[in-house]
């Protein structure tokens, strides 16, 4: 029988998750600037996979990921420090970093694939 | 396995049937646990506990589970119920909504013994390990006791609440992955005994919940606090844990070791 | 079968247990004895608090606090033990207080107390703060800062085993038979001194403010050896249990302020007790709310009335009495702070017990003679510091000083004394029962006896008593007892036996509801938490006397009779 | 009187720094790949420009070594979290702080060599670099 996932938990289940991820994308990431010392053309033809509607799509799910990360890292750390009662405060602020990461992607969402949709008008 | 039977419940009047599923175990018997299903004919405000104990009485005598005081005081039956760790005296058959079976199982991350029986040995020896007494001057005739502010009371009043149920300890994720993680129980003993003004080990204390088993393990997951009966903020009484490992204790108190003696009761 | 060599032996590990134990010194081999796991004893259930003439608040004198209780007694207590202990009152709740306990504190860092039922000032003028308090939690408290310290201590601690014997020879103790319940095997504990702590038997009750675990095991097995059981008769009825639960809503609850009421809005004690109202001692708070429900003026007729604490504000019951409110939230779904609790008396605490001395040694007969290497402290001891009632709070305080009184002169007394050699039928008796239980194939089974007789002993045997309704209930004890060779259980394994465990306890909860049923039969007054509707008046003539009852095997108990210590203060009149 | 001697205090107070530092900085790379230059610019000329200011160099490089330690630092105390693995602890460790010591190294190395050659960026101006030039003398 399996334990119920609650706030906590899946606040938990995430933010380990998306921490591999990102730490992942970051090594990879950092491998790619190995280009700018190869050369200015090798560089240009690696940023231009930055471009394409895959990566853009895929850079939504990272800026998620990031952003829950983010504040969700701060959450900790405001239960660690505030010396707040934690039971409800946690849950309430999982509710308010959910909201917030709702919140942020959409504008963000936009600006990441503006350009696909101007792309399919144009 | 499953065995289907129609039980009245003791008290009052009829409102439905429930379903419930309990996680059995025997070694004797079989070498896995299986589960069993009892059809009983409940109130919404009839206990958990009740409801066992009415099966352990009527239908199968080999049921293990532990109880004791039957209100929530002594910390003998707690249990998953529903997925959640809680006491069965306190959990009622309303408290899980709907129609749906009721599933029972012992406590996760130690070993299961009997049923709903688990080793408390383990869950023992960690709280046994941080030093969870007080260790202040003995007694001697003519001195009285040694003075405390209530906000000092109040400091660790929340804490001392633990009836050491180890529901907190066996919701925790960082527990069930691995089992020597010192686990939220022993950590509120041992902020209860760090935040004691009256304690003269505290540093003891300090030393035994750092490292590899210990505070960090906590990822502030908060099951804890939720499956706690006694409602004890046991992740705040982590966090406190933690500031004092960063900035050291602060006992600068107006009443600490003050001892009064008998002489001067006149103030 | 495991044997195991021990200096001392501590059966029970509650406040009593483990303040004897605390008592010990360090050179000497410990073992204790639970049949639960040592902090889920029913110390932990206590909430109130434990009095002591600190005078913290105002002023206090411990003689006031000996006065109180021989009264609240109703003179039956022996006064020496009475002055004894408030006397150490004071030093233990200090001592306590070192071990680590935590104590609602004052504005000036002084421990925190409490007004109490019964207890008063300048020889029962008007009440007095004496309870030294934890929030409402004074007895969750006593039990881990015991238990911490005894593990400070390192004690040997053996968890979940089931004493079902105690070991005599020649008049003295040398062991006990204990069946560990995880494997049902049987270990035989050899020692120089044995200290029974097993707490009372309010389970032989169907209304109770008790453990599960409440069944008498110690006085039984003492009972069983020939060894008296004294003043089985009082039983304490609680005034305020949670109706129809029956769990406990502590005195304190009155002593911050709140108030009993009937169906019509009345604050009935005022007629009852007129000097202290609501703060009466138990008995009389038991007995005044059961007259008004025979009066009918039980809330909406039925058996139950109101207890009050609206008008104490929500601030105050939050800080004050956290767990009683959190109870009346989780099991009757009321806030307190808004509406009435319903409650109705429920049974507490039994006064009787194994009779003692003021140093917990065992007394066996009228004239004081004793049985060496046993003793007994706690609910399962009468050292008669209750006599017919007991105050709030005293019973935490008779667990504090006569457990360290015990453990103080065992340790004495076994550093004096050599092991004693082992019967050879040491624990033939247990084994011949639990044997019997095991075969027999066709019978009742134990729920049921159980059943019954917890409602027989609800019946006829509570708050009012009566002369007609004892006999019926003592032909159908007989009849239960002879049913009871009959039992058998369909779980015949060894492994987490939980229905001989329970068979077990019957057989002890059998016995003490025999003694405590005859004992009510024998003693044709009303005195304390006794009251007999046929003998409505106390008769100090004929019965200020401690009754011993001695278990005739086949037959009724026979009963000898104790002269009440009596000395500093005179027998009066009880009026409040 | 401080415990940070404690094992697994710095740690866990690195974390929260860290983590707390890199909410800042990736907001603001955020900003800048997305509004100051654009990801359709991320032509070499564009990172030359931009790493011709030390500020955005020392930006860039802080980033990469707190990311890779907080990283880094959050795996381990994930592996750590489960009793198999950490009978091999030493190994794993190893593996973790190679591959960030290694990332980090190579970033560094990247961050502070880089010296675009004068002839590259002329070679490759392209006309949006020109029109934020013009932008850019306008204020």
């Amino acid at each position: 029988m399996r334990y119920s996932i609650k706030e906590g938990m899946l606040s938990w289940l995430l933010h380990r998750l998306t921490g591999i991820g990102i730490f992942i994308f970051l090594i990879i990431h950092v491998m790619g600037a190995i280009y700018l010392k190869i050369g200015p053309e090798e560089w240009n033809h690696h940023v231009e996979l930055f471009n394409t509607p895959f990566f853009r799509v895929a850079e939504v799910g990272l800026m998620g990921a990031i952003l829950w990360h983010g504040l969700n890292g701060l959450r900790i750390i405001i239960i660690d420090f505030s010396g707040i009662r934690t039971s409800h405060f946690a849950k309430f602020l999982f509710w308010i970093i959910v909201f917030l990461t709702i919140l942020l992607m959409l504008p963000g969402t936009y600006i990441l694939l503006k350009p696909l949709f101007e792309g399919v008008a144009g | 396995m499953s065995i289907l039977v129609n039980l009245r419940s003791r008290q009052g009047f009829i409102e439905m049937l429930r379903v419930f599923r309990i996680q059995r175990f025997n070694p004797e018997r079989e070498p896995n646990q299986w589960v069993d299903e009892y059809t009983l004919e409940v109130n919404e405000d009839d206990k958990i506990l009740d409801i066992l104990l009415k099966i352990r009485d009527e239908v199968d005598t080999t049921l293990g589970f532990r109880a004791s005081c039957a209100h929530g005081v002594c910390g003998s039956d707690g249990m998953m119920i529903d997925g959640l760790n809680r006491l069965a005296c306190q959990t009622f058959v309303g408290d899980v909504p709907g129609r749906k079976p009721i599933n029972i199982a012992p406590l996760k991350g130690v070993p299961v013994e009997k049923d709903l029986i688990v080793d408390m040995d383990p869950l023992l020896d960690k709280v046994k390990s941080v030093n969870p007494w007080v260790v202040a001057k003995e007694h001697k005739a003519g001195e009285r006791e040694l003075l405390m502010s209530q906000e000092d009371f109040e400091k660790i009043e929340d804490m001392t609440k633990c009836i050491w149920c180890s529901c907190c300890t066996t919701s925790c994720p960082s527990l069930w992955s691995d089992s020597d993680y010192l686990g939220p129980q022993a950590l509120v003993m041992a902020a209860r005994f760090i935040l004691d003004t009256r304690n003269e080990d505290a540093e003891k204390i300090i030393e035994k919940v750092g490292g590899l088993d210990g505070v960090f393990r906590c990822h502030t997951i908060g099951n804890c606090t939720d499956a706690c009966p006694r409602d004890i903020d046991v992740t705040g009484a982590i966090a406190a844990v933690k500031k004092v490992l960063l900035q050291g204790i602060d006992n600068e108190d107006k009443f600490s070791n003050i001892v009064w003696e008998k002489g001067d009761e006149k103030e | 079968m495991n044997k195991h060599q021990y200096d001392v032996i501590v059966i029970g590990a509650g406040g009593a247990g483990l303040s004897a134990v605390a008592a010990i010194p360090k050179g000497l081999k410990v073992a204790v004895l639970s049949k639960l796991f040592p902090f889920r004893s029913h110390t932990g259930a206590a909430q109130g608090g434990i009095s002591a003439a600190l005078g913290n608040l105002e002023e206090d004198n411990p003689l006031w606090h000996a006065y109180d209780t021989v009264k609240g007694s109703d003179y039956l207590g022996d006064q020496d033990a009475i002055i004894q202990m408030c006397n150490d009152a004071p030093d233990a709740i200090f001592d306590l207080e070192r071990k680590g306990l935590p104590f609602s504190r004052l504005g000036n860092g002084k421990i925190s107390q409490r007004p109490f039922g019964g207890h008063t000032k300048n020889w029962g003028e008007s009440p007095v703060r004496r309870a030294c308090h934890s929030a409402d939690r004074t007895g969750h408290m006593i039990l881990h800062t015991l238990y911490q310290q005894a593990l400070r201590r390192e004690t040997n601690f053996f968890d979940e085993f089931q004493v079902v014997e105690i070991i005599t020879k020649d008049n003295s103790c040398c062991g006990v038979v204990a069946v560990k319940l995880s494997t049902g095997e049987r270990h035989v504990f050899h020692s120089k001194s044995v200290i029974l702590a097993t707490g009372g038997y309010g389970r032989c009750f169907k209304v109770t403010s008790n453990a599960l675990s409440l069944t008498g095991d110690g006085m039984a097995i003492c009972y069983q050896k020939g060894i008296p059981l004294q003043d089985m008769e009082f039983v304490q009825f609680h005034p305020t249990g949670l109706h129809p639960l029956g769990i406990l809503i502590t005195e304190g609850a009155r002593g911050e302020g709140g108030i009993l009421v009937n169906s019509r809005g009345e604050r009935f004690m005022e007629r009852y007790a007129p000097s202290i109202k609501d703060l009466a001692p138990r008995d009389i708070v038991s007995r005044s709310i059961y007259e008004e429900i025979k009066a009918g003026r039980g809330i909406d007729a039925k058996d139950f009335v109101h207890l009050d604490l609206t008008h104490l504000g929500r601030k105050l019951l939050d800080e004050k009495l956290p767990d009683v409110t959190g109870f009346a939230r989780t099991y009757l779904n009321i806030e307190p702070a808004d509406e009435p609790i319903p409650v109705k008396p429920t049974t507490h605490y039994a006064m009787g017990g194994i009779p003692t001395d003021v140093d917990g040694r065992v007394i066996i007969d009228p004239d004081g003679s004793i049985m060496h290497g046993l003793y007994a402290s706690g609910e399962c001891a009468c050292v008669s510091v209750h006599g017919a009632n007991r105050l709030g709070t005293n019973s935490l305080l008779d667990l504090v000083v006569f457990g360290k009184r015990a453990g103080q002169h065992a340790s004495i007394y076994s550093e004096s004394s050599k092991l004693s050699e082992l019967p050879s039928d040491a624990g033939y008796d247990s084994e011949s029962f639990l044997q019997q239980v095991r075969s027999n194939t066709r019978g009742p089974k134990v729920y049921e006896i159980r059943e019954k007789m917890q409602e027989i002993m609800m019946d006829y045997c509570s708050v009012f008593r009566n002369e007609e309704g004892m006999k019926k209930c003592a032909s159908l004890l007989s009849e239960l007892r002879e049913d009871f060779q009959k039992v058998t259980i369909s779980d015949k394994s060894n492994f987490y036996n939980y229905e001989m465990m329970a068979a077990f306890e019957l057989s002890c909860m059998l016995d003490v509801s025999e003694a405590t049923l005859h004992g009510a039969m024998l003693r044709k007054e009303s005195r304390g938490a006794h009251s007999r509707e046929d003998y409505p008046d106390r008769n100090d003539q004929d019965w200020l006397k401690h009754t011993l009852c001695y278990q005739e095997k086949g037959n009724d108990p026979t009963f000898k009779f104790k002269n009440v210590n009596l000395g500093k203060f005179e027998v009066k009149a009880r009026v409040y | 009187m401080s415990y940070k001697k404690v094992p697994g205090t710095f740690a866990w107070w690195f974390q929260r720094i860290s983590g707390s530092f890199l909410i800042i900085l990736i907001f603001i790379h955020f900003i800048d790949v997305h509004f100051i230059f654009g990801v359709e610019n991320l032509e070499y000329e564009t990172v030359a420009e931009k790493w011709n200011k030390p500020f955005w160099r020392i930006m860039d490089a802080l980033m990469l070594v707190f990311g890779m330690i907080h990283g880094a630092n959050g795996i381990e105390s994930i592996l750590l979290d489960y009793k198999k693995i950490r009978k091999y602890k030493a190994y794993w460790f190893f593996f973790i702080r190679a591959i960030s010591a290694v990332t980090i190294i190579i970033g560094s190395w990247i961050i502070v060599t880089f010296s675009p050659e004068e002839g590259s960026v002329a070679k490759y101006e392209s006309p949006v670099a020109e029109m934020r030039d013009e932008s850019g003398s306008h204020e």
